[in-house]
């Protein structure tokens, strides 16, 4: 292995973004090497739990049907939590696990494992266990990456990392997190038996449910999530890390007061905790992504770039990390040396729909951000449809005055308006 | 174990870990800490392995996830050195 | 230049081992394999002779088809190349079976002078295949070795065995078994991963080794493994001051007369 | 097939198998025989129950030398079973008989039984996770490790045969500088009260808190694999695990000790175990009989002066 050996790309990080950029590159015959710092691929990544089956696409049409996946989703919920009381929305589509089903919960260690394992058929050399250090640099151009006392070089340096990405940070793309960029997951893969899962959830021995949960955090900014697997549920809370130091609760604490929420119990009941996992994830969307993604010889994909969408009801971050792997395999193919990929990588994520989308969704964090939204208006909702449901023989208030009144409980009629002034502009 | 509320030590140690006797990849400075007013990372470790034992901050990096929140929020840097542990150590999710 | 082979099991890992609470019964669906911890101690052992007396060294492995994934490992932490008997024996191998798949190998290798081993594997801890492969190959054996050193073709080692500690020397060939603190095992860096990935391998099916079925049959019939489980009292003291808890628990240790 | 067959360099294990080993050859109407390679031991070999004795005489001081002669003879007596003491040097040799005689091995079996006419074996695996049973099948060598069985009472001038044997050893080493590990505690393996101390110790002045709790206790001082080769705190000799000392004592008592199975594994032949730890789920309340959930800096104080004035 001289010195003078170089690759055409060496990825850091072999989580989606790292791998599917691997795969890509490999089939097109290019010398690819995937450095990957936990033990085996996958055994450093957490997520809420599920992966829009278009991205895998992108990558190798059918390739889903081989993957690792758990279930397909079919019962998309939104769920309100009250004191003792809940709200929930379940919208079922049996056309989302028609031909390529839409979407599938997923666990990320088989998963990722399983796919870096597909980028090394391919031809990709895949180094599992090493961290990278530090970048290697030769005037501003970035010519290749140093592990221990081990330097390796290369036309390309692709960070795929994650959202701690210190590789960006060192190319000097990008500065730190702040507390208000991000979110901290915590959650539980709780193991139960596949059957008393299809029963709890009214899904189908390949059917899953995938549940956004708000009213969860005790006030703090954020939300929860539910996903099933095949013999697990993967139930956690994302909270602004920012907002919760305000208080004094720590998250771990209100995490475990929300398993045991009379609306939540009764669905994980006698099934047994196999993993206790936490993980940062963007919040701010496009406003979080770095003004460049690339410099002369490097490039930023996944969550190292910031590629995450949340609308409170929809959670992508695995689909946006695979697109923008191909997008950075497609640029590293076209391009004819390490200065021009930058640019052509900007291209694809354009085309890709990457960028388009993100843009699309830029205003949505101010409405996750509404102070309200993590408390006040879910327990306005419970109140709101207990009043509907409420017969105890008394005479009910008119529908109009009682609502009013409700409402006024929770909510100012000046803040309300304010909040939908928000959510209206910012869709 | 059946479901039911569990303490950051229990529920830590269902997972696996590697830990790297020879080299913390986090290490705080607790004159530092001893200066900070709020202590956010008493409240969002999710691990909970920042913990106040007669008025001093104590760490053990042997539990940690490795998210990296307690780095974000750490403002006044008692955090003197945060990394990824060395290659093959730290956590080891099995389902992630 | 001595040759060395390095021998090594890829066992479970048993972290990763999960109990039924009903029947005990082991799960080892979700676990993962390694490179039995004490093996790298005899792996990294012989890789350190290269540099001191330029030995050649070569690591060997029985086990079935999943052992594939050891061959890059092993070849990370030094051995220039790997050996690997693949046989389905391997399942349900006892120390008889693998010290004599592990002899016939070593024969079929012919020229080794040194052979090293783990004092005992991660998962059975039988702590015999090492001796028992140099009694099948009628070669000197020293076992618990805490220090080491190859002097021309001699062996000085010292012993490390309860109460007290020996030096012994022995001629080429001889088999050795380390103790964990003869070394620390190197982790593997980038180059030294990329690098195993260009290495030999050598893979031979039992039957390549002309060895009988009896010789491939374990002997004692394992008639069942179970999770353990300590049936104990659990009085635990929660409630109460530090006082009244110590008072109880001082109480009921006296009553049981073992104060 | 005849005969139970023991064997140790080390004579009290000789005798504690021959406990079990006198048990099971009356149950089975055999023979028990020992092999010793000191001529001074066999006496009390058949005062302990062996009903013969086979002193193997060659020219060595080295037991693991003496492999060759007690394979031959084992395969000229075809004895049922050869138990041999689980001692380091006993284990070396076992796997060279084992060898010899193309016969199954089981190493360290806690616990041998007769179940319905065959030997069956339990032993652990898997780090302490697991319990193997074995059925022993064909004349197979089995290692006890030493205080498996208690000392049997014996009788002295018990009736029972002796024979010496002129044996080849085999020489193909030279053995030599052979020296005693200075051992700075007393052997905790064979402590009756022992106090173990755990990573809930913050610093090593602490350890004085120990130290008081032992001299109360009467107790000697072990303590966890980290605390010995990690911390340094105390000799690699004292720590008690799979890969560290088995302790049988009367009292195991634990101080910030979370209880890890490599450890649980070590102290699982103790008579009574009490646990004091801050963390309520730590998993060794689950392998104590008593045990206090609290701050030890506040309880071991407390604890030792509750016993001082007893």
């Amino acid at each position: 292995m001289g010195e003078e050996e170089k690759f055409d790309a060496i990825i850091i990080g072999a989580g989606p973004a790292g791998t599917a950029c691997a795969y890509v590159l490999a089939k097109e015959g290019k010398n690819v090497l995937l450095i990957e710092r936990g033990v085996s691929a996958g055994s450093k990544n957490v997520t809420g739990g599920r992966l829009y089956t278009y991205a895998l696409e992108l990558v190798e049409p059918g390739l889903h049907s081989e993957a690792p996946l758990e279930r397909k989703v079919i019962r998309e919920q939104i769920m309100m939590l009250g004191k003792k009381s809940a709200v929930t929305i379940d919208y079922l589509d049996y056309t989302f696990k028609e031909e390529v089903p839409q979407s599938y919960s997923v666990l990320r260690a088989p998963f990722d494992e399983w796919f870096a394992g597909k980028a090394e058929e391919q031809g990709a050399m895949v180094a599992s266990g090493i961290l990278v250090d530090d970048l290697l640099f030769e005037g501003n151009k970035v010519i290749g990456v140093k592990a221990g006392e081990d330097e390796m070089y290369a036309d390309v340096v692709i960070a795929a990392d994650g959202i701690n990405s210190f590789m960006a940070q060192k190319a000097g793309l990008r500065s730190d997190l702040t507390g208000h960029m991000v979110g901290v997951g915590v959650k539980e893969v709780i193991e139960l038996p596949a059957e008393i899962i299809q029963d709890r959830f009214n899904v189908a021995s390949d059917e899953g449910t995938a549940r956004m949960i708000i009213g969860c955090t005790e006030g703090i900014q954020g939300g929860g999530f539910l996903y099933t697997n095949k013999d697990s549920v993967s139930l956690g809370i994302v909270f602004s890390p920012e907002n919760a130091a305000k208080q004094g609760k720590s998250i771990h604490e209100i995490y475990q007061d929300f398993k045991m929420h009379p609306a939540i119990y009764p669905l994980i009941r006698d099934g047994n905790t196999v993993e206790y996992g936490a993980h940062l994830v963007p919040e701010s969307g496009w406003r979080g992504v770095p003004q460049k993604l690339y410099r002369d010889g490097f490039i930023v994909t996944g969550d190292a770039a910031g590629f995450c969408i949340n609308t409170g009801t929809i959670l992508r971050g695995i689909d946006l990390a695979i697109v923008s792997g191909v997008a950075a395999a497609r640029a590293v193919i076209e391009a004819k040396d390490g200065s021009t990929v930058g640019t052509s990588y900007m291209r694809e994520l354009e085309q890709l729909g990457l960028i388009p989308t993100m843009k699309l969704f830029a205003g949505w964090p101010d409405i996750v951000a509404i102070p309200r939204m993590a408390e006040t208006y879910p327990h306005l909702a419970n109140d709101a449809l207990r009043f509907m449901f409420t017969v105890d023989g008394t005479v009910p208030e008119k529908m109009p005055k009682a609502m009013r009144a409700i409402v006024k409980k929770h909510v100012s009629m000046g803040q309300l308006i304010a909040d939908g002034w928000k959510g209206v502009t910012s869709i | 174990m059946t479901v039911k509320k569990q303490g950051a030590e229990e529920l830590l140690g269902v997972n696996k870990f590697s830990v790297d006797e020879e080299e913390p990849h986090i290490v705080i400075d607790k004159s530092i800490c001893a200066k900070c007013k709020d202590k956010p990372c008493l409240v969002i470790c999710p691990a909970v392995l920042y913990t106040l034992k007669d008025g001093e901050i104590n760490f053990d990096y042997a539990g940690c996830l490795e998210c990296g929140t307690c780095r974000v929020m750490c403002t006044n840097k008692g955090i003197v050195k945060w990394t990824y542990p060395r290659g093959t150590f730290g956590v080891a999710f099995r389902y992630g | 230049m001595p040759n060395i082979i390095a021998c090594y099991k890829w066992v479970l890992d048993e972290q990763d081992i999960k109990i039924n609470p009903g029947n005990l019964a082991l799960d080892t669906s979700r676990a993962k394999c390694k490179i039995s911890e004490y093996d790298r101690n005899a792996i990294e052992e012989a890789v350190l002779q290269v540099d001191k007396c330029g030995a050649v060294v070569a690591s060997l492995t029985f086990g079935t088809s999943v052992a594939k994934q050891s061959l890059k490992d092993a070849l990370s932490r030094g051995p220039e190349k790997a050996y690997w008997v693949n046989d389905t024996a391997a399942q349900t191998a006892d120390g008889f079976v693998t010290a004599n798949v592990l002899a016939a190998a070593l024969r079929k290798i012919g020229d080794y002078d040194l052979v090293l081993c783990g004092e005992g594997s991660a998962d059975t801890y039988g702590q015999q295949v090492g001796p028992r492969v140099a009694t099948l190959l009628g070669i000197p054996v020293i076992t618990f070795v805490t220090e080491m050193k190859i002097e021309g073709n001699k062996v000085i080692a010292t012993r490390k065995i309860g109460d007290c500690t020996e030096t012994v020397t022995a001629d080429f060939p001889v088999l050795v078994t380390v103790l964990p603190e003869i070394n620390k095992p190197r982790i593997p860096s980038l180059k030294q991963v990329l690098g195993a990935a260009k290495k030999p391998v050598t893979e031979w099916k039992a039957a390549d080794l002309g060895l009988a079925t009896d010789e491939l049959s374990p002997k004692n019939k394992v008639k069942s493994i179970k999770g353990f489980v300590m049936n104990r009292k659990n009085v635990i003291y929660k409630e109460g001051s530090p006082t009244e808890k110590v008072a109880s628990l001082a109480a009921t240790l006296a009553k049981e007369g073992v104060l | 097939m005849a005969g139970i067959f023991i064997y140790s360099e080390d004579t009290n294990v000789a005798q504690q198998m021959l406990t079990m080993g006198r048990e099971l050859a009356d149950k089975m109407q055999q023979r028990l025989c020992a092999v010793t390679i000191f001529e001074q031991d066999a006496q009390d070999l058949v005062d302990a129950g062996a009903d013969k004795v086979f002193v193997l005489k060659g020219d060595s001081a080295w037991p693991e030398s003496y492999a060759p002669a007690v394979a031959d003879l084992a395969a000229k007596e075809e004895p049922i079973a050869i138990f041999i003491g689980a001692t380091l040097r006993g284990k070396d040799l076992a796997a060279k008989v084992a060898a010899r005689l193309k016969s199954g091995l089981v190493t360290d079996a806690f616990a041998v039984r007769l179940e319905n006419g065959d030997i069956e074996t339990d032993r652990v695996m898997y780090g302490g996770l697991a319990v193997c049973t074995e059925i022993l099948q064909g004349t197979s060598v089995v290692t006890i490790p030493p205080r498996t069985f208690d000392m049997p009472a014996k009788v002295s001038g018990r009736a029972g045969e002796i024979v010496k044997l002129d044996v080849t050893v085999d020489s193909t080493m030279a053995v030599g500088n052979v020296c005693p590990i200075v051992r700075q505690g007393a052997d905790i393996a064979t402590a009756e009260k022992l106090v173990c101390v755990g990573r809930g110790l913050g610093k090593q002045e602490d350890m004085q808190l120990a130290k008081d709790l032992a001299a109360a206790l009467g107790a000697e001082i072990g303590c966890t694999r980290s605390i010995a080769e990690d911390y340094h705190w105390l000799p690699n000799e004292t720590y008690i695990g799979l890969s560290g000392q088995k302790v049988k004592p009367v009292l195991y008592l634990s101080m910030g000790v979370s209880g890890q199975v490599q450890h649980v594994a070590g102290i699982r032949d103790s008579k009574i175990i009490v646990a004091i730890d801050s963390n309520e789920n730590a998993p060794i309340f689950a392998a104590a009989d008593y045990g206090i959930v609290g701050d030890l800096y506040q309880i071991v104080p407390l604890l030792t002066e509750a016993i001082r004035n007893k």
